[in-house]
């Protein structure tokens, strides 16, 4: 019985982790630099399909191939950023909705052209496979990996955005561009910055999640309302929120599933619609200091 | 001048058509009109347009006019087409107009359900909110095989012919009709709607709601209104496309219908009526055009269609046209 | 002697619109000048025009010899630029202590300086700055603005709000920085006799032209001039 | 007088279900490629094709009443899912336009309307045979997992009948809704309650991939556990995405491109001259091939002159000897399929991973129609 | 028989999380009452005001209309019985024009916000109405620009214009005058006589000259609580206010 307990438990935190890595850059560019960018997706699944195509074309291993999947994407979010995110920064959320469906739509397309309609299957290497017994518990290898990496990276970011003020000059410049430049912030080296750690992280997360969350061209349509959630039940503008959403949800999610298998994706949506009606600003929320 | 002329387009600060332009409000609809004498074989698509143009147009009075942006119209959609279509396939009530106010009903409650759920919430909290309500009435609906039909879809709806008189045949011409008559309806009524002290007191709540309130308005409840108002339209235009099509399916309650429609919205414009009569033609139409040329491939195009029009059309096609509109009238002597 | 700040001729308005126009303007180190006139004449407009907020249709802006008219907002406030905005402008969703660090930059005023200047603020350093009073903000704004430690200081309407014993200490330590660190203080003010006062000299805008630009004793001196100018009655001078 | 004949198509080419559609076309596009020339002289075959974008019956159906009236073809075919298709067959009844199903598997979808037939194959074709299987070989206990969708819901029906029947006992049914990306949590429950046979039945697709990693991962295929299901859950063109985590599974399907018949091994070979080496051929594909056969042939047999009922008199006779599949027919009364299913193992050739056939079934029709029809 | 106040605050306590910032505030005003509200920045005038309007809920005490208690009553409704309000940082319809922003407050007041068929268009004296207000503050030249075009001190007096339009019974003013040269605040004084002399305003300003010459009485407020009441003779006078609030000047 207790075996079962550990399961859940692990199971729902290794998932949510997965949750985690693949949405936490959407918490940045959506959450931290207020732009709805629905596309987020798109980098995750370029990130995704940049590892896989290193490791299986090239035969790069997994983390070398995943590093440079990261910088491409980086690099590919700065030059976005650069030629079109910037122009929309001061549009109405509906413009950035639009201008975030185009992106999907044309990356849907390109990624399907590039790489055809099939998932990519990723090669995880050897000593990530299988399973680990512990105390009657059988922990796949690969998902507690996740779990110390997604730990890994959720402290780097907290001690990057919270303990500096890197994050509270991106809240400044969002909130009041002008102001923020009158107080001496380049706003637009600011921005690019964000945004290029915004769509590294989502590769991060695309290429890591890549075991679960299958890569291929419907990917940034898929997965949308995964990476929504997240952000929402955290909390906008919080670094900590959508690590606490994603381990709510992933534990909710496991722990339903595992009681009540029949009840389907009901009881999720239902978890997070009390979730909102009890915090609506989410979990952790800038809005009650 | 200081009082705004009773039109559906005065928007975020748009001055609206000058009165000597009035008779500009009837182009679209001699278009549609035209459309079909010139190309009867287009009937189809052009009622599928109609029913999605409805449905914008109610999702306008609550993304642009009160500014709540929904992405769960869908479930109002779908109870609208699931009620009529229901109704029809058991052989309870299979006339159309008679199904269709009941769908309304239907979809008002369900409106005024869910409404009054989320509306106390704001910004990206109701639109997850409303993503899961959609998602819910989804999932429900998927369960509930024995009455509608799972993912199968619900079988054997037919109607009996609209006023007793004319059959809803397989060229669509019934439909056709049917589509064009209730949009036009639907369109009097909201532009009555928006003109009035209720509407403005709409774009107050969307200007400033803490205000709205300090000045006596019960915000909850006139959101909750507009709400219901426009789910009660997202039903009618659920049950007409059961009606048009003489099929209901899962997808009229996805989270895709959802999004689609609201793209289509803002692509038009949102916050005047008539955003939703360009929006939604361009969108089906480009998307028709290029599925056709290029059935792999198509969404590249469209990708890039939309992408040049939110860099340079930037608050929607209409918005452009307004711009060039407005321009044309100054040059213009006198 | 060369200006500290220096606007030639400038014309400057929003997008197409000009709002301010043939305005020249020289100022001094340890200068303090009020800007006076009516509503909607302009006053803000000139303050955004030195920020860099407005568009510059002709003429020329420098600090301290160098030319600044086209550089980014960010760029002036980096080589010196202060500004206090007429409507706050706080961050809302920043802390109050996150609104001055941002802002803060190496020099007399600290971050620390600034709480014990307005000990309201101190109490309320990890409040969000949409929470605290009006008041409290104008101080946060003021706050911000000199831990930047400027070397000119734009002020629009620093005292609105203020109660009178805070608009005396504020005063107070304007008169310290002009006179000890050769602040250059631009000063927008409704109470224009608290700045005919304080500032020894003055202009007066209206419609986007200086119509008086001269020392501030000429002006209070003068009651048909007050009048002219400002609308000011010579009784209540 | 050249005779014109136009087949509308209307597959998924778009959105996250491209890849079905992508195989089903390619196989009618490979026989169109190899046997389109084949024709009756002076007439030829225009192929009109339309993408549905997905589960979207509103559109299927639009697309198809523009196809009949505006484009004024004389076959539809496509097919690819069972709402789409459902709200084709309303249309083709109305306008009495022949229909060809390449893909769907729902068991209603040739329940009685005229102008269809089918040459894919029906979910109970393969599950109830299964379960038959399965209780002939011995196994006692059984636990079914299915996605939640109209599919899954055949394959359990039909799996739990033929099982139950042969003296098996299914200790639990959970059905897995189609947005899940996490199976762990429910392979947990399947280890403990430690079955002899574990059902599987989903979409296919990435679902299968992550679905069987998932199932090597929680350690079951080194449980007594025996993994079962439909052919869905090792297609061909997935098996390579999920590593040896399927090796020893057990599947009954109608097709497997390991197959050694000469017909498949023809087949396969002009596959991939025609889509490269590593594309593999799938059961859609083999769907789409006859389809579009069964077009041909009822355009030759009319010698490009068609009518909608000569063309239904000739379709729902129509056999095909030579299927790589194995010999297939249509069941005249139904329209229904009638095919041989395969048992197959997953095992290594040549390094690669392949369902490979092990024991033959007798040809079978669809065995819910046979049980509905009698009452 | 002494006559019922028009608006009573009893003990009225306001705490946000552990700063309590009203304490035990009594207060009344009568009708047509001439009442200023003074204190240091940060002594809770405006949390007293958000507490009369509705907008904020006290930690306890009570809020009295006519008699009523209205402390459960929203924002809304008390609007609708007679408490009008400006605001501090200025609160309007950015993109409705200033004829539009009043037009709202009048049907709003009116109770025709529901009226969903009409159009409002049709409203003639509704219409005549804010153009009056509108008038009033000298902004009828201006009436077709949306206000977030107007200066400033404009948009101050926009503010005014729409909480007049309530026709209150109390109207409470916070810093109306901010933006608004010395020259022109006499404007809101004779905006203010001009009202109807039934209706009870209560004043905050930091202008006191402004105060001096609107108030009849003058409370003042420090730390959440009230120090002094008092004619503004009385309050020039007093020490413990020159301290704390005025200092040298005045
Ligand atoms: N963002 C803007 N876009 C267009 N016009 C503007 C904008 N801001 C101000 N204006 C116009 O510019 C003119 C000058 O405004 P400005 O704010 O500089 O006046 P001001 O002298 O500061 O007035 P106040 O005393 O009210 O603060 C006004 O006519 C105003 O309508
Ligand atoms: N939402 C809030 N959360 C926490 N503290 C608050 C909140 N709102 C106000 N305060 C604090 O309550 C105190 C009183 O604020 P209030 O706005 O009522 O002051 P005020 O008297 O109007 O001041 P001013 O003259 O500066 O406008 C201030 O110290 C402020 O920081
Ligand atoms: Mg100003
Ligand atoms: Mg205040």
């Amino acid at each position: 019985m207790s075996s079962t307990l550990i399961n859940i438990l692990f199971f729902g935190l290794s998932y949510g982790m997965i949750l985690y890595m693949t949405s936490v850059g959407l918490s940045i560019t959506m959450g931290l630099m207020g732009f709805v960018n629905l596309a987020h997706g798109v980098f995750a699944m370029l990130g995704g399909y940049a590892t896989v195509t290193l490791m299986n074309s090239l035969g790069v291993p997994f983390f070398p191939a995943l590093l440079a999947a990261c910088i491409m994407v980086t690099v590919l979010g700065f030059v976005l950023e650069r030629l079109l995110y910037r122009r929309l920064y001061g549009a109405t959320e509906l413009d950035q909705v639009l201008f975030s469906m185009a992106l999907i739509f044309i990356s849907v397309a390109i990624a399907r052209i590039f790489w055809g309609p099939l998932a990519q299957p990723i090669a995880l290497p050897k000593y990530l496979h299988g399973h680990i017994d512990l105390i009657g518990a059988t922990i796949p290898t690969y998902r507690l990996f996740l779990l110390v990496f997604g730990s890994v990276v959720a402290a780097a970011l907290w001690l990057g955005f919270d303990r500096t003020l890197f994050g509270a000059r991106v809240r400044a410049a969002v909130e009041d561009h002008a102001m923020a430049e009158a107080v001496g912030i380049n706003t637009d080296r600011l921005f690019a910055l964000t945004f290029g750690l915004g769509t590294g992280l989502a590769a991060l997360g695309g290429g890591l999640g890549a075991e679960i969350l299958a890569i291929s061209p419907g990917y940034p349509l898929q997965y949308i309302i995964f990476f929504l959630i997240v952000v929402a039940v955290g909390g906008l503008g919080s670094i900590k929120g959508p690590l606490y959403a994603s381990l709510i949800i992933g534990l909710a999610d496991t722990a339903t599933k595992y009681i009540m298998p029949e009840a389907g994706m009901i009881f999720v949506f239902a978890f997070v619609f009390l979730l909102l009606r009890w915090r609506p600003q989410g979990i952790v929320s800038r809005r009650k200091g | 001048m200081t009082r705004p002329t009773d039109t559906a387009l005065p928007g975020k600060g748009m001055p609206a058509i000058p009165a000597s332009k009035r008779w500009l409000e009837a182009v679209p609809w001699l278009l549609a009109l035209g459309t079909y004498a010139a190309a009867p074989q287009y009937a189809p698509l052009l009622t599928q347009i109609f029913v999605m143009i409805l449905f914008a147009m109610s999702l306008d009075l609550l993304v642009g006019y009160t500014g709540i942006v929904t992405l769960g119209h869908a479930a109002q959609f779908g109870t609208g087409a699931y009620v009529a279509g229901i109704l029809a396939a058991r052989g309870w009530i299979t006339d159309p107009t008679m199904t269709a106010v009941i769908a309304m009903v239907a979809a008002g409650c369900i409106g005024l359900f869910f409404g009054s759920l989320m509306l106390r919430t704001k910004g990206l909290a109701f639109l997850m909110l409303s993503v899961a309500s959609g998602m819910f009435l989804y999932e429900i609906a998927n369960k509930a095989t024995g009455i509608t039909g799972g993912d199968d879809g619900l079988q054997g709806v037919v109607f009996s012919p609209l006023l007793g008189l004319w059959e809803f045949d397989f060229r669509g011409t019934t439909a056709f009709f049917y589509s064009f008559v209730m949009l036009f309806l639907t369109f009097i009524f909201l532009r009555r709607v928006v003109n009035s002290p209720f509407g403005w007191s709409l774009r107050g709540l969307r200007e400033n709601d803490l205000r709205m309130s300090a000045i006596g308005c019960h915000n909850y409840r006139r959101r909750l209104t507009a709400y219901t108002i426009a789910s009660t339209l997202a039903g009618l235009a659920g049950a007409v496309q059961a009606q048009c099509t003489g099929f209901v399916a899962l997808n009229s309650l996805s989270f895709e219908l959802s999004g689609a429609v609201l793209i289509m919205l803002i692509l038009g414009g949102s916050g005047r009526l008539y955003g939703a009569m360009f929006g939604v033609p361009i969108y089906m139409f480009a998307q028709d055009y290029l599925a056709k040329r290029d059935p792999t491939n198509w969404f590249l195009w469209q990708g890039i269609i939309l992408l040049i029009l939110v860099l340079f059309a930037r608050g929607g096609v209409l918005s452009l046209a307004e711009r060039g509109f407005h321009a044309c009238c100054r040059r213009r002597p006198g | 002697m060369s200006a500290v700040l220096d606007l030639c001729d400038v014309t400057a308005g929003y997008g197409p619109t000009v709002i301010i126009e043939n305005l020249s303007l020289a100022l001094q180190a340890g200068e303090v000048l009020a800007v006076l006139g009516r509503n909607g004449v302009g006053k803000s407009t000139l303050m955004k025009t030195i920020v860099g907020q407005t568009r510059l249709h002709r003429g020329e802006v420098h600090l301290k010899g160098e030319s600044i008219g086209r550089l980014p907002s960010y760029r002036r406030a980096l080589s010196g630029i202060g500004y206090v905005p007429q409507e706050r402008d706080i961050f809302g969703t920043l802390t109050i202590e996150e609104n001055l660090r941002i802002s803060a930059r190496s020099g007399r005023w600290t971050v620390e300086a600034i709480f014990e200047l307005f000990p309201n603020l101190a109490g309320r350093r990890r409040n969000r700055g949409d929470e605290i009073s009006g008041g409290e903000q104008q101080m946060l704004s003021i706050g911000r603005a000199l831990v930047g430690n400027p070397s000119v200081l734009l002020l629009d309407e620093p005292m609105e709000g203020l109660a009178p014993v805070i608009i005396d200490q504020i005063l107070k330590v304007l008169h310290t920085l002009r006179s000890a660190g050769g602040l250059v203080i631009v000063l927008v003010e409704q109470y224009a006799l608290m700045a005919l006062e304080f500032a020894p000299r003055t202009i007066v805008l209206d419609r986007g032209r200086a119509i008086f630009d001269g020392r501030s004793i000429e002006l209070s001196g003068n009651p048909e001039l007050m009048a002219s100018c400002l609308g000011l009655s010579g009784s209540l001078a | 007088n050249a005779e014109a004949v136009k087949v509308g198509m209307i597959l998924t080419y778009s959105g996250p279900n491209a890849s079905l559609g992508e195989l089903i076309d390619r196989g009618a596009s490979l026989y169109v490629k190899l046997h389109g020339k084949e024709l009756p002289a002076g007439t030829t075959v225009e192929i009109i094709k339309r993408d549905d974008t997905g589960i979207n019956p509103d559109l299927a159906k639009r697309l198809a009443q523009e196809l009949i009236v505006r484009d004024q073809v004389n076959i539809l075919t496509g097919g690819q899912w069972t709402p789409n298709t459902m709200a084709i067959e309303a249309l083709s009844k109305q306008a009495k336009m022949p229909y060809v199903v390449m893909g769907a598997g729902g068991s209603n979808v040739t329940w009685q309307e005229p102008y269809v037939i089918r040459t894919s194959f029906t979910v109970w074709q393969s599950s109830y045979p299964l379960g038959q299987w399965a209780a002939k070989k011995g196994y006692k206990t059984a636990y079914t997992l299915v996605s939640d969708f109209a599919a899954g819901h055949d394959a359990e029906a039909a799996f739990i009948k033929g099982f139950t029947a042969g003296g098996g006992k299914v200790m639990s049914s959970v059905r897995v809704p189609m947005k899940t990306t996490d199976y762990l949590p429910y392979l947990l429950k399947v280890k403990e309650a430690n079955p002899d046979l574990l059902f599987l039945f989903n979409p296919g697709g990435p679902a299968a991939t992550a679905f069987m990693k998932a199932i090597a991962d929680i350690g079951i295929t080194t449980s007594k556990i025996k993994v079962i299901g439909t052919g869905d859950i090792t297609t061909d063109e997935e098996l390579p995405n999920m590593g040896r985590a399927p090796l020893g599974v057990i599947t009954v399907h109608h097709y497997s491109a390991a197959a050694t018949r000469k017909a498949n091994l023809d087949f396969v070979a002009a596959w991939k001259r025609e889509y490269g080496a590593n594309s593999t051929p799938s059961f859609f594909s083999v769907g789409g091939w006859d389809g579009m056969k069964a077009i041909f042939d009822a355009v030759r047999a009319q010698k490009g002159k068609m009518t909608p009922d000569a063309t239904m008199a000739y379709l729902r006779n129509w056999s095909n000897p030579d299927s790589p599949r194995g010999p297939i027919h249509i069941e005249p009364e139904t329209g229904e399929i009638v095919q041989h299913e395969y048992v197959r193992r997953v095992e290594e050739r040549d390094g690669h991973l392949a369902n490979i056939e092990i024991e033959t079934l007798a040809a079978t029709g669809d065995p819910e129609k046979q049980f509905k029809a009698k009452p | 028989m002494s006559e019922l106040p028009v608006l009573e605050a009893r003990e009225l306590n306001k705490a946000f999380g552990p700063i309590a910032v009203t304490r035990n505030v009594n207060m009344s005003l009568m009708r047509g009452e001439r009442r200023a509200l003074i204190g240091p920045n940060g002594a809770g005038k405006t949390t007293f005001v958000n507490l009369l309007s509705g907008r904020l809920r006290p930690t306890t005490g009570n809020v009295f209309l006519n008699g009523i208690d209205v402390s459960r009553a929203d924002e809304a409704t008390r609007s609708k019985l007679g408490i009008g309000r400006t605001f501090q940082i200025t609160s309007l319809f950015p993109a409705l024009t200033a004829h539009e922003n009043i037009f709202l407050a009048l049907a709003e007041s009116a109770g025709f916000g529901m009226h969903i068929l009409r159009s409002a268009r049709s409203y003639g004296s509704l219409h005549d109405r804010a153009d009056e207000l509108l008038e009033k503050v000298g902004l009828l030249g201006a009436a077709a620009t949306s206000v977030q075009q107007f200066p400033y001190g404009q948009q101050r007096l926009i503010e005014i214009a729409v909480a007049l339009a309530l026709e209150p019974k109390v109207l409470l003013l916070d810093e109306p005058a901010a933006g608004i040269p010395t020259s022109e605040r006499d404007l809101i004084l004779d905006i203010v006589k001009a009202l109807p002399s039934d209706i009870a305003v209560l004043l905050i300003d930091h202008d006191m000259d402004l105060v001096f010459r609107f108030a009849q009485r003058i409370t003042v407020l420090v730390q959440g609580a009230i120090l002094v009441e008092g004619s503004p003779a009385e309050i020039a006078a007093d020490q413990s206010v020159r301290d704390v609030y005025l200092g040298e000047r005045s």
